[in-house]
């Protein structure tokens, strides 16, 4: 049961650490629970809990970051033998305003006969992807990966230009010249 | 749909009468319908198509043409319009400095780089080729060969597209043996247009080199990247050779005849 | 009607041509191209690698670089850049190179009126000397209006540009203009009764104008672009004649 | 010379401007405070607007009369090659901080200058303490505040922490509390030659004049100052983020002006919350 | 707002996910229904607004306002030597600042190329239309001129920024109040009394040509967005621009990027100019 109460702005005390859990747009200082952001204050009760949860509700949404687990859709910008550079452009559904980097390793292409995996066989630049978050990587890209029946190219061109749609988990066919091309595809859920 | 100003096409068409061995297009350029014998109302895929054997009279278009959406097949470099009649094959054939690798093609590539799997080559081409450092003949993970930064490798083209960087190799993948690439020790390398090294591989084109030899001994190797290594006996004669082959390429078969000859004289 | 220039006679003449093309060794592509006193030298290199912060994933970078006759470039030199610039790319077929930097560089060499146009030319020849894939050419030509007789004055010097009210730049491609499809568009008619004719690529007029005056200016610099067309074919033909003397031994 | 500019003439320089010797300047003795009806512990009315930059994942505008700021947040997003140092943990938070050309009463250059960078580190500071930046680790957000009109440096420096903090909330970047800040400056009041002395509260040993602080204090009245201080404050925590103090006052004048800081905060608080607030409801009409 | 079915083969996304995935086949969607993402037509322009004299810091100022495009121009005025060329003549120096505040395509630095081209096409309107007489701005003759920095700042950036910079420029020259100086021996005085009709003069402007832009959205059908925001800019691929005086007398017209234009297609950009810069020219008033 969730009850929305008043509008809040960070800062604002909300209620004490002995009465409510600390929930998202939350946290704890001292005794007191306080919002982190300007949203409305919320109340869950959930069955089980000896407390209900106090949450803030978003209305100005922060930007969506990429976070471990997150699925996310991806734009490839470059391959090579060993990793495909991707740009991150969407995080659970929600788009995030700027490209976040990310890499897929020919190691996280698929589950199984990793060794065998050719990076150019999997993905070309420009195919739209959906991959998983498994680390927060290097300082410079997060590390995803496809190794999952769903997860895979979604989106693509074929050569011609004429748009690929799949036919077996690892082939795309082009729509105008019935030329087909190998993919690492996303089985549509 | 009949387009109203055919002018461009018109200016071909007659340029090509006056001189009918050469007919130089430009881009934009259309081919004439009636000359490339398209039958009129063919469904888009058969010309879209390099190859397609599907519906005859068929034509093959080859670099430098592309058909358009609207059916018709224009120019997209400027060069001369080759015509076979063999498969109907169409091409323009230009000449160009920068090399853009292409499967099955010998290169004559530089080692930049080199990495545990790979070595960095520079062919001309807009990122460096790769080179896998087992692409040799004998070569084992124990035993391979091992070069360095600088050093000339004859080589050929074994995958090559628009999205990765080239992948050379120094072997024949289906013999194993080296078919003559590998390294180029000692001589000199420099750097040709694209059509001059054509021309160099063609033996019934390549006036300079038959002429050269008929004055003394060299070894050269030609590669489609543009790149000339020659070695002969003497430094002398290398530079003469490497100067001869530069200057040959705006000239006829008797200009280049007597170029060598006085080359070959003043020394 | 006489020009300033004395070395034409009518308003509508352009001045001599000049253009050498593969000029410059290590450059992939080079040409020069002159009207009358006016020399732009252009030179292309490409595809090449390209900074991975100007990377394009699905074509080539173009990148134009325009260097003035003296000192160091400006903004009124980036403008020039970016006039070229755009107006290339959608001539150029770059998805055959994603990934890669086409590098244009424009420098002119002198300076007696219509730089801008000579600089499109010039561009448009080393283009084709570098075998960079085009889906159709361009030619141009300026015009400009002066200010005391109204006079179209067709590839103006310096001097006469001097008493102008207002420039015309106008850049015209070599294709077939498109079937009209939208209909009944209503043609332009001049005050002389002629349609006005013509697909323009690119135009930047500046100064204080008519309507009237705009639309012939546009058929004057139509008529003129032809004239260019016709002379850079030649140009190529004859580049190409001379590579090919050893063939036809 | 800027070629990346459209070229205006070298040496331009601001006229001499010369005022007639009948007509008195503005001073501290003439009337109380500047163009205004002000106490020494009044602000000036601060109109304050969320959600201007659309572009902008926050962003926020403020006025105080004359001063005028706006300020645009971005991010969390990658941090650019040139902050990647090295893997860390925690998020970044950049804040850069530009005069308008037009600005000030003299011509401001393109180009930050020392002032500027100096201004850009003071308002990192005093935001950094109540943002969360351990939750958006890899990731920077960038705080940009450009001011289009300065009314007394101080009182713009607090108005564009106050401002950038509102940006913050407003770009739903997760915050301990807000950051209100404001400005005070230290006076030497001369006694009214024409004798209306005023309440003798701070009146000071030497008889002919009175120490005073007047908050938020306007460009006229700076040009007359000992000293000032800019206080950043978080309201709810009871925290101060940060002090900058310069000038000549003694102890007790400044442990006197954090008091009066504070107290002024927590007014500009109010009208901080306010105006995120509408925030919401405005994001719920539209 | 309806919400475009955003399906790409069998995978759906929210709609705001596909705009960011494909942008311009998101936008495609609308324009076929002949309407855009933000609601106009496709010859809609946005709601403009102009105010005067916001900045007391400077000599003229406004804030225009056109959609989410907020800038404001200040004019600073300062004296300086004339050139050997023009002795008795001033200078106009416009530049617009797009800072990394106004959107996140911009970085910081040096002025992005965008920057320095919308500086450099105001200039050359002021110049080339003659919008100023510069001996107005004449101290003393060969000695002395009043030198006009007009700097635009965009406060918010959502495309068309030369329509809104112009614009803003305009009503800013026209709201310049200057002292009248005095020179003596290579020093210019101006009086530090209040502002009166006595002590200042403002400028006499010739002409006040505004601009009008569209975008060029696909080719060949040549589909044009009237003043376009950010979105479409970055989904177009050329545009026009029709720039007019009060007597619709013809400033410029500028033709750049894809798509080969008809004469009656620029004709009819002329048109639709005349009928905004008649409205601009009311809110200038």
């Amino acid at each position: 049961m969730t009850s929305v109460m008043s509008a809040v702005v960070p800062g604002q005390r909300l209620g004490h650490v002995q009465e409510y859990i600390a929930g998202p747009g939350t946290y704890s200082h001292q005794d007191f629970l306080y919002a982190s952001v300007v949203g409305l204050k919320q109340v869950t009760t959930a069955d089980g809990d000896e407390r209900p949860t106090l949450s803030v509700a978003r209305e100005n949404t922060q930007t969506a970051i990429p976070e471990i687990d997150a699925i996310v859709t991806c734009k490839v910008v470059r391959v090579n033998p060993k990793f495909a550079s991707v740009n991150i452009m969407v995080v659970d559904g929600k788009p995030c305003t700027d490209n976040f980097q990310g890499i897929i390793r020919s190691q996280d292409v698929r589950a199984t006969e990793k060794d065998k995996v050719k990076i150019y066989n999997s993905f070309r630049p420009g195919d739209i992807v959906r991959a998983q978050v498994i680390s927060l990587g290097d300082a410079r890209s997060y590390y995803l990966s496809t190794a999952l029946n769903e997860l895979g190219v979604i989106y693509g061109t074929s050569i011609a230009g004429g748009t690929l749609v799949p036919i077996s988990w690892q082939e795309m066919q082009c729509t105008k010249t019935k030329v087909i091309e190998p993919r690492k595809c996303a089985k549509p859920m | 749909m009949a387009p109203k100003n055919k002018k461009g096409q018109a200016d071909a068409a007659d340029e090509s009468t006056s001189a009918p061995t050469l007919r130089v297009i430009l881009p934009g350029d259309q081919l004439p319908p009636h000359e490339a014998n398209l039958p009129t109302g063919q469904d888009e895929d058969a010309v879209s198509m390099m190859i397609d054997q599907r519906a005859p009279p068929t034509i093959k278009l080859g670099p430098g043409l592309t058909p358009m959406d609207d059916d018709t097949i224009i120019s997209v470099k400027a060069g001369v319009l080759n015509h076979t009649d063999i498969g109907n094959r169409w091409w323009v054939e230009s000449n160009q400095r920068r090399y853009v690798a292409a499967p099955g093609e010998s290169v004559i590539g530089i080692v930049t780089g080199k990495t545990g799997e790979h070595y960095k080559m520079d062919i001309g081409t807009a990122q460096p080729a790769l080179l896998p450092v087992l692409a040799f003949e004998n070569a084992t993970k124990k035993n391979r060969p091992n070069f360095n930064i600088g050093d000339l490798l004859y080589c050929r083209v074994a995958m090559a597209n628009k999205d990765m960087e080239a992948e050379l190799d120094c072997v024949n993948p289906t013999t194993g043996k080296s078919d003559g690439f590998g390294e180029l020790k000692g001589g000199f390398a420099f750097k040709v247009s694209l059509g001059l090294a054509r021309r160099l591989l063609d033996p019934r084109q390549a006036v300079v080199l038959r002429e050269l030899g008929k004055h003394f001994p060299f070894e050269t190797a030609v590669g489609m990247n543009g790149k000339v290594w020659i070695n002969s006996a003497s430094t002398a004669h290398t530079i003469l050779i490497a100067n001869a082959i530069k200057n040959s390429e705006f000239l006829s078969t008797a200009q280049c005849q007597s170029m060598v000859k006085k080359m070959v004289e003043r020394i | 009607m006489a020009r300033l220039d004395k070395s034409r006679t009518s308003s509508h003449q352009l001045r001599p041509f000049f253009t050498s093309q593969n000029l410059l060794n290590r450059a992939d592509g080079s040409a020069q191209f002159d009207f009358g006193g006016t020399s732009v030298l252009c030179s292309v290199v490409g595809p090449a690698e390209v900074k991975i912060r100007d990377e394009k994933l699905d074509k080539a970078t173009l990148e134009v670089l325009a260097r003035p006759l003296v000192g160091v470039p400006g903004v009124k030199d980036k403008t020039i850049e970016q006039n070229i610039r755009e107006t290339l790319e959608p001539l150029v077929l770059s998805g055959l190179h994603p990934r890669t930097l086409l590098q244009i560089v424009v420098q002119t060499m002198q300076d007696d009126g219509c730089v801008q146009s000579t600089a499109f030319n010039a561009t448009m020849l080393a283009l084709i000397d570098a075998g960079v894939p085009l889906n159709s050419i361009l030619g141009s030509v300026t015009c400009m209006i002066d200010r005391k007789t109204n006079q179209v004055l067709l590839d103006p010097t310096r001097e006469e540009l001097a008493q102008a009210k207002s420039t015309h730049v106008f850049v015209f491609d070599n294709k077939a203009p498109p079937a009209q499809s939208k209909g009944d568009e209503d043609d332009v008619v001049m005050e002389d009764g002629d349609r006005v004719e013509g697909h323009v690529l690119f135009c930047e007029s500046t100064g204080v104008f008519t309507e009237a005056e705009y639309f012939e200016c546009y058929q004057v610099c139509y008529k003129g672009v032809q004239t260019v067309h016709g002379f850079l074919r030649t140009a190529v033909q004859k580049k190409f004649e001379k590579e090919h003397q050893q063939l036809q031994d | 010379m800027d070629r990346k500019r459209v070229a205006g003439p070298e040496n331009a320089v601001a006229p001499l401007v010369e005022y007639p010797k009948d007509q008195l300047r503005w001073a501290p003795q003439q009337e109380h405070r500047h163009s205004s009806k002000r106490q020494p512990e009044d602000i000036r009315p601060i109109y304050l607007k969320t959600g201007l930059i659309n572009q902008a994942n926050g962003s926020a505008y403020i006025e105080l009369e004359r001063t005028k700021i706006a300020c645009g947040v971005y991010g969390p997003r990658q941090k650019k090659a040139s902050q990647l140092s090295s893997f860390s943990g925690k998020g970044t938070l950049n804040c850069e901080f530009k005069f308008a050309t037009f600005s000030c009463q003299k011509r401001r250059h393109h180009i930050r200058d020392a002032q500027e960078r100096e201004l850009s580190q003071v308002l990192s500071q005093a935001l950094a303490p109540a943002v969360r930046l351990e939750l958006f680790p890899k990731s920077v957000v960038d705080v940009y505040v450009t001011v289009l009109e300065n009314d007394g440096l101080a009182a713009c420096l607090a108005a564009a922490i106050t401002c950038a903090s509102v940006a913050l909330a407003h770009a739903g970047i997760e915050m301990l509390d807000l950051v209100a800040a404001c400005s005070g400056s230290y006076m030497t009041v001369p006694r009214n030659a024409l004798g209306q002395p005023q309440t003798d509260a701070t009146t000071t040993a030497a008889g002919a004049s009175r120490d005073e602080i007047w908050m938020d204090a306007d460009l006229e009245e700076e040009k007359h100052e000992d000293g000032s201080i800019v206080l950043a404050y978080m309201p709810s925590l009871n925290q101060v983020t940060h002090v900058l103090q310069n000038g000549r006052a003694e102890g007790a004048v400044i442990s006197q002006s954090v008091e009066s800081c504070i107290e002024a905060c927590n007014k500009i608080y109010a009208v901080m919350q306010h105006s995120l607030l509408e925030s919401i409801t405005n994001g719920k009409t539209q | 707002m309806t919400s475009v079915a955003a399906t790409s083969s069998t995978f759906t996304f929210s709609a705001a996910a596909f705009q960011r995935l494909h942008p311009a086949e998101y936008f495609r969607k609308f324009v076929s229904q002949g309407v855009r993402p933000d609601g106009r037509l496709l010859s809609g322009f946005r709601p403009t607004t102009v105010h005067k004299s916001v900045v007391s810091t400077a000599n003229g100022s406004s804030m225009v306002r056109v959609g989410g495009t907020t800038v404001v121009c200040g004019i600073k005025a300062e004296v300086a030597e004339p050139t050997l060329e023009a002795q008795d003549k001033g200078y106009i120096v416009p530049n617009v600042e797009l800072s990394p505040m106004c959107s996140s395509a911009f970085k910081a630095g040096p002025p992005s190329e965008q920057a320095q081209v919308v500086s450099d096409a105001i200039d050359r309107i002021l110049k080339d239309s003659d919008v100023v007489d510069l001996e107005q701005l004449c101290i003393e003759k060969g000695r002395a001129v009043w030198a006009l920095w007009a700097d635009v700042v965009c406060i918010s950036y959502d495309g068309n920024i030369l329509d809104a910079a112009l614009l803003a420029v305009m009503t800013a020259l026209t709201n310049v109040r200057l002292r009248k100086p005095t020179y003596d021996e290579g020093v210019v005085t101006v009086s530090g009394e209040a502002l009166t009709e006595e002590n200042s003069f403002s400028l006499t402007l010739t002409r006040t040509p505004l601009s009008t832009t569209f975008a060029i959205f696909d080719t060949p059908n040549n589909t044009l967005l009237a003043d376009p925001n950010s979105a479409e800019e970055n989904v177009s691929l050329g545009r026009i621009t029709v720039t007019l005086d009060e007597k619709n007398q013809l400033c410029g017209v500028h033709k750049v990027g894809s798509g080969s234009c008809s004469p009656a297609l620029i004709k009819s950009c002329i048109e639709r100019a005349k009928e905004r810069t008649q409205e601009l020219r009311s809110l200038l008033a």
